[in-house]
């Protein structure tokens, strides 16, 4: 049952204490219905073998896919309140305090030192388990830190964004968080770092309106919906259905918003190799020898 | 009307019109009306003073008609205002406009969200909803205004970017984001007035001010409250209720500290005296122009940045 | 006879020694058939006081149109040579000797320093009459020599382009005068000067591509075409006919691409007022006195 | 053969064919024909030293099936490139691509005019011929290698801008021209090469270099021959004449002060053996790059002004 669950809202949904444990079970593929074993679904970044469909991931799990090995982690010392005193159907402290429990972390970002094949850097990653990967003042003060940071200390920042914009219980706060990441973001462009940004499914509204479309490269994740408005606000604006593949990774790319779309599984080699020419690092010695080998065969003389 | 509950400001509407008609009457008639018309405007003036206005009354006067828009401002507060057009690169957008003027004497670039003035105008401009163009137009001019230092007038009337199926394809968002950004490396100062409404990322894209200030009946919020309702009610009816829980009114956002003050209307609003709104609008943006003015290209750029760095609110353990 | 001539070609054509000199005849108008008297006609800034066609302009008459008085000539000297030793129907020095004799200047630019409404300024005015107003060498010495001494002399620059694009008879050369006149701007970006380009009927090719549309403030005037590739190879690439008012000034308006259209008579006006703007000028007292008289009249207090 | 006339490029196309036949038929057929094969290879290698190509002959070397294009060369040349895509307002242009790369080891940032290598590719590619959008992503790209301090590399490759109605719509000289001066202001260094056709203001966008770069049978031209047959003649099919007279050729081009340097091809063209053509072209830039790398930021934008500064033929009074 836990399974069904798990592919009916197409992300990996497990307990926050045991996310990194995978169970020894099989589940069947919400988009090509073959059976994949869950440890090679984990193996293989969440990515179906079958189809290729690249299942939603929480922070800890992205950060295991993305990372060489387990990140120094900077949030989660920095909670959210209840400036307003928000109250919908709910009220807003009881939100944080299920999404909290659900997720294990203080609000939607995850950020740390980490390094991608080698490749040291700093990663912010926006968690769409805890409230949809809103932003408020927490998530807007964790990517400003990190941009910071990352700034002082001479490193790339590496951001996956899952959001489905700004939070709405922090109103013009959360509004804000948008000039606050944008502004931050500087501290990068000043020391001529790398600031990388990987748009995964879904990411909306006021994420895609400040820091996550400012990046020097933008990297999009295969099927990934990335927009401003939602396609439901768009409906109604214009009162006839949207075409097929709308808002996706793919029409993106065509229409000159993306840089590439990358395949998860072959994030890491990408980014490193992007990240080590901007910085102009060396090429890693293995890769190196072959290279050269290859570039000697071809270096014929006229 | 003995009645001591604080009048609202359906009653304040009521009166209004029974002395329009008391007026149209006279007019018509001959006849000399005042004895009673008198002590009509006096009570009205009176319960003005009194009222309270829920915040979702003040979202209906920063939207009622004959609001002034930006360029009933414009009109009032500078000369030789010279609108330049077009983003360059594929369209010119008429909710988002602007360009060089004086404003009060002042050489300023002026940045203007506009909504309209007639029901063709308003069509033309999207009721104030900018495509893309727009704001790679402000990005444009605000180039022009470093090159030729000039302060940086931003006025703000937008219930949010338009979403289109268009705007997506030309990547509204990213238009958003590269305003920001553009604004927020500005080497003049710039000042911000929301003067009607201030929906979302598509009012922030101009919004990156050395001072933001804010009409007393306007509002600025993450997501306007007909949103708001449907996300939370499914049901944009109760807007009322989430424009109570947004907190979107000029006090709220002077007590947040997203707004340095709040420009006083006209009693009843705006668009009863436009004339005193624009004097009310205009000295206060030319006073922190001034005050602004004191300081360094670096002062202006690192200023605004510390300005937004401390927006938030959370705490740390 | 020759006003026949002068409508036919819709623009003046007259004996450039004689050039200031006004027939006292009258006209038909190519466009609305009305008779119009000549001096009126200079007098309009040749506009078509009925239908207001704007006649095209040779560049000693716009020189007059445009400034206060007449300009402290600086073009002249740089004289076109034959370095490719061209030869087609007839020798490129034949082709030089005819536009020199039918303009009275060596080459298709007039610079010079002037002012327009009280506004110093440099100008340079390309020249349609000579040669079609094809940049070669000479145009693009020219106006960088007029950018580069504007900078010394921190003066804005207009310039009024009218050109057919760059001279084939210079092939290569003629070409890169794109780009040296665009380096030669850069001297009055360096000291924030304005330059403001006028786009005057026709405005295509190598100059469309090149210094007349990175100016700061582009001004259009009605109904000129403007472009860069041809209305005949574009018909030929797309094999079907190009729609009503295709690269016309009103057409780039209203696809971002100038930022005003401004008739001719009003230019002066315009011009004076968005430089004055740009360079930090104060009003001049006449109208200074108008503007606070109104702006007095408004302020009333709240 | 016995005619002391210099041979022509036919006469060589004419042998090469004789020679493939007769390999064809040693192969299919099994018997060694070496004994005439040898010596017709021989001749064709003699006569190919002695040929003199005309103007037009190179033009048609310039646009051979089978010519290298960008990514030939980039693929024998660069490790790593990751080719970044669209100009972030409208599309993603497939005739002028570009992004980081390993020239030879060097990190640098490719600018490529890509013409497509099968037909699909080519008509996908407009056969080279960029929109306004390929123009707005090399000014993008150009933005980062500022940025990140990469030396930009370009391979200029195109019959011109594409000549669309789309593209004047949206802007196509406009576009040309701020990447004319969006690359005058890096401040990093710039090697451009005409590895094929440079045809007029849509090669030129790319080709503010530090240096510029021309191989033996590529053409740089302010209008292609056809064009300039069309408005000299009204008949294309002058283009023969119409190459004479523009001067076009990389000797030419070389005489002009145009370019700085001719990069040999292999005897008959680079389509012959495009690992010996890659091999000179990587030399080349590489040489050029190692040199300007000696210099400052300052350098390369006043060394690549001063450049085009001069250029142009004229006399003064
Ligand atoms: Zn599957
Ligand atoms: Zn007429």
């Amino acid at each position: 049952m836990a399974l069904d669950k798990f592919f009916r809202r197409r992300r990996p949904q497990v307990n926050p204490v045991a996310e990194t444990e995978t169970p020894d079970l099989w589940g069947k593929c919400p988009q090509c219905k073959e059976n994949v074993y869950l440890r090679d679904l984990a193996a293989g970044a969440y990515v179906c073998p079958s189809c290729g469909l690249h299942h939603r991931l929480g922070a800890s799990r992205r950060a295991e896919v993305l990372c060489d090995s387990p990140l120094e982690q900077w949030s989660g010392r920095v909670h959210p309140v209840d400036a307003l005193k928000f109250h919908d159907t709910e009220s807003y402290p009881e939100r944080l305090k299920r999404a909290q429990l659900k997720t294990g972390r203080p609000d939607a970002i995850l950020t740390g030192r980490g390094s991608i094949e080698g490749v040291d850097v700093v990663v912010a990653i926006m968690d769409f388990e805890f409230s949809g990967g809103s932003m408020g003042s927490v998530v807007g003060e964790e990517i400003a830190r990190a941009a910071e940071r990352a700034a002082q200390m001479g490193l790339p920042l590496v951001l996956v964004a899952a959001s489905g914009g700004a939070r709405m219980q922090e109103s013009a706060l959360s509004l804000m968080q948008m000039a606050k990441t944008t502004i931050a973001l500087e501290a990068l462009s000043a020391r001529g770092l790398p600031y990388i940004s990987v748009l995964t499914d879904p990411t909306t509204g006021g994420v895609t309106a400040s820091f996550a479309t400012i990046a020097d490269v933008i990297v999009a994740e295969p099927g990934a919906l990335i927009g401003f408005a939602g396609p439901r606000v768009i409906q109604q604006t214009i009162r006839q259905s949207l075409p097929e593949g709308f808002q996706r990774a793919e029409f993106l790319l065509e229409h000159g918003m993306v840089d590439m779309i990358v395949d998860r599984r072959q994030q890491r080699s990408d980014l490193a190799k992007l990240l080590r020419l901007l910085m102009h690092q060396p090429v890693p010695v293995a890769q190196a020898q072959a290279a050269s080998s290859q570039a000697a065969s071809t270096q014929v003389a006229p | 009307m003995s009645s001591p509950t604080r009048p609202t400001a359906e009653t304040l509407r009521t009166l209004e019109a029974h002395i329009r008609d008391l007026e149209g009457t006279a007019l018509s008639s001959g006849q000399n009306l005042d004895a009673a018309l008198s002590p009509l405007r006096e009570q009205l003036e009176r319960l003005r003073g009194q009222v309270s206005l829920s915040r979702w009354e003040r979202v209906q006067l920063a939207r009622i008609a004959g609001r002034p828009t930006a360029l009933e401002y414009v009109e009032r507060l500078t000369s030789e205002f010279v609108e330049l057009h077009g983003d360059r690169t594929f369209g010119d957008d008429q909710a988002l406009i602007g360009g060089p003027a004086r404003w009060q004497g002042r050489p300023v670039m002026l940045l203007l969200q506009q909504k309209g003035r007639d029901t063709k105008d308003k069509i033309r401009r999207r009721f104030g909803s900018s495509n893309p163009e727009g704001y790679r137009k402000a990005i444009r001019l605000m180039d022009l205004a470093d090159k030729f230092r000039l302060p940086v007038v931003a006025l703000i009337d937008t219930q949010g970017a338009y979403p289109g199926l268009e705007a997506e394809e030309r990547g509204q968002g990213w238009a958003i984001a590269q305003s920001i950004q553009r604004m927020s490396r500005l080497r003049v100062p710039t000042v911000c007035a929301v003067i009607g409404e201030g929906g979302s990322g598509g009012a922030l894209a101009i919004g990156i001010g050395n001072r933001v200030l804010i009409m007393e009946n306007a509002w600025y919020s993450v997501i306007s409250p007909e949103g708001a309702a449907s996300i939370i009610w499914k049901d944009s009816a109760k807007a009322p209720e989430a424009a109570e829980a947004l907190k979107l009114t000029a006090p709220d956002l002077l007590e947040m500290g997203i707004v340095e003050e709040i420009i006083p209307e006209p009693t009843g609003g705006a668009h009863l005296d436009i004339d005193a709104a624009a004097a009310a609008l205009g000295e206060a943006v030319s006073r922190h122009l001034d005050e602004l003015g004191t300081q360094s290209p670096d002062e202006w750029l690192s200023g605004r940045a510390a300005r937004f760095r401390k927006l938030g609110a959370f705490t740390e353990s």
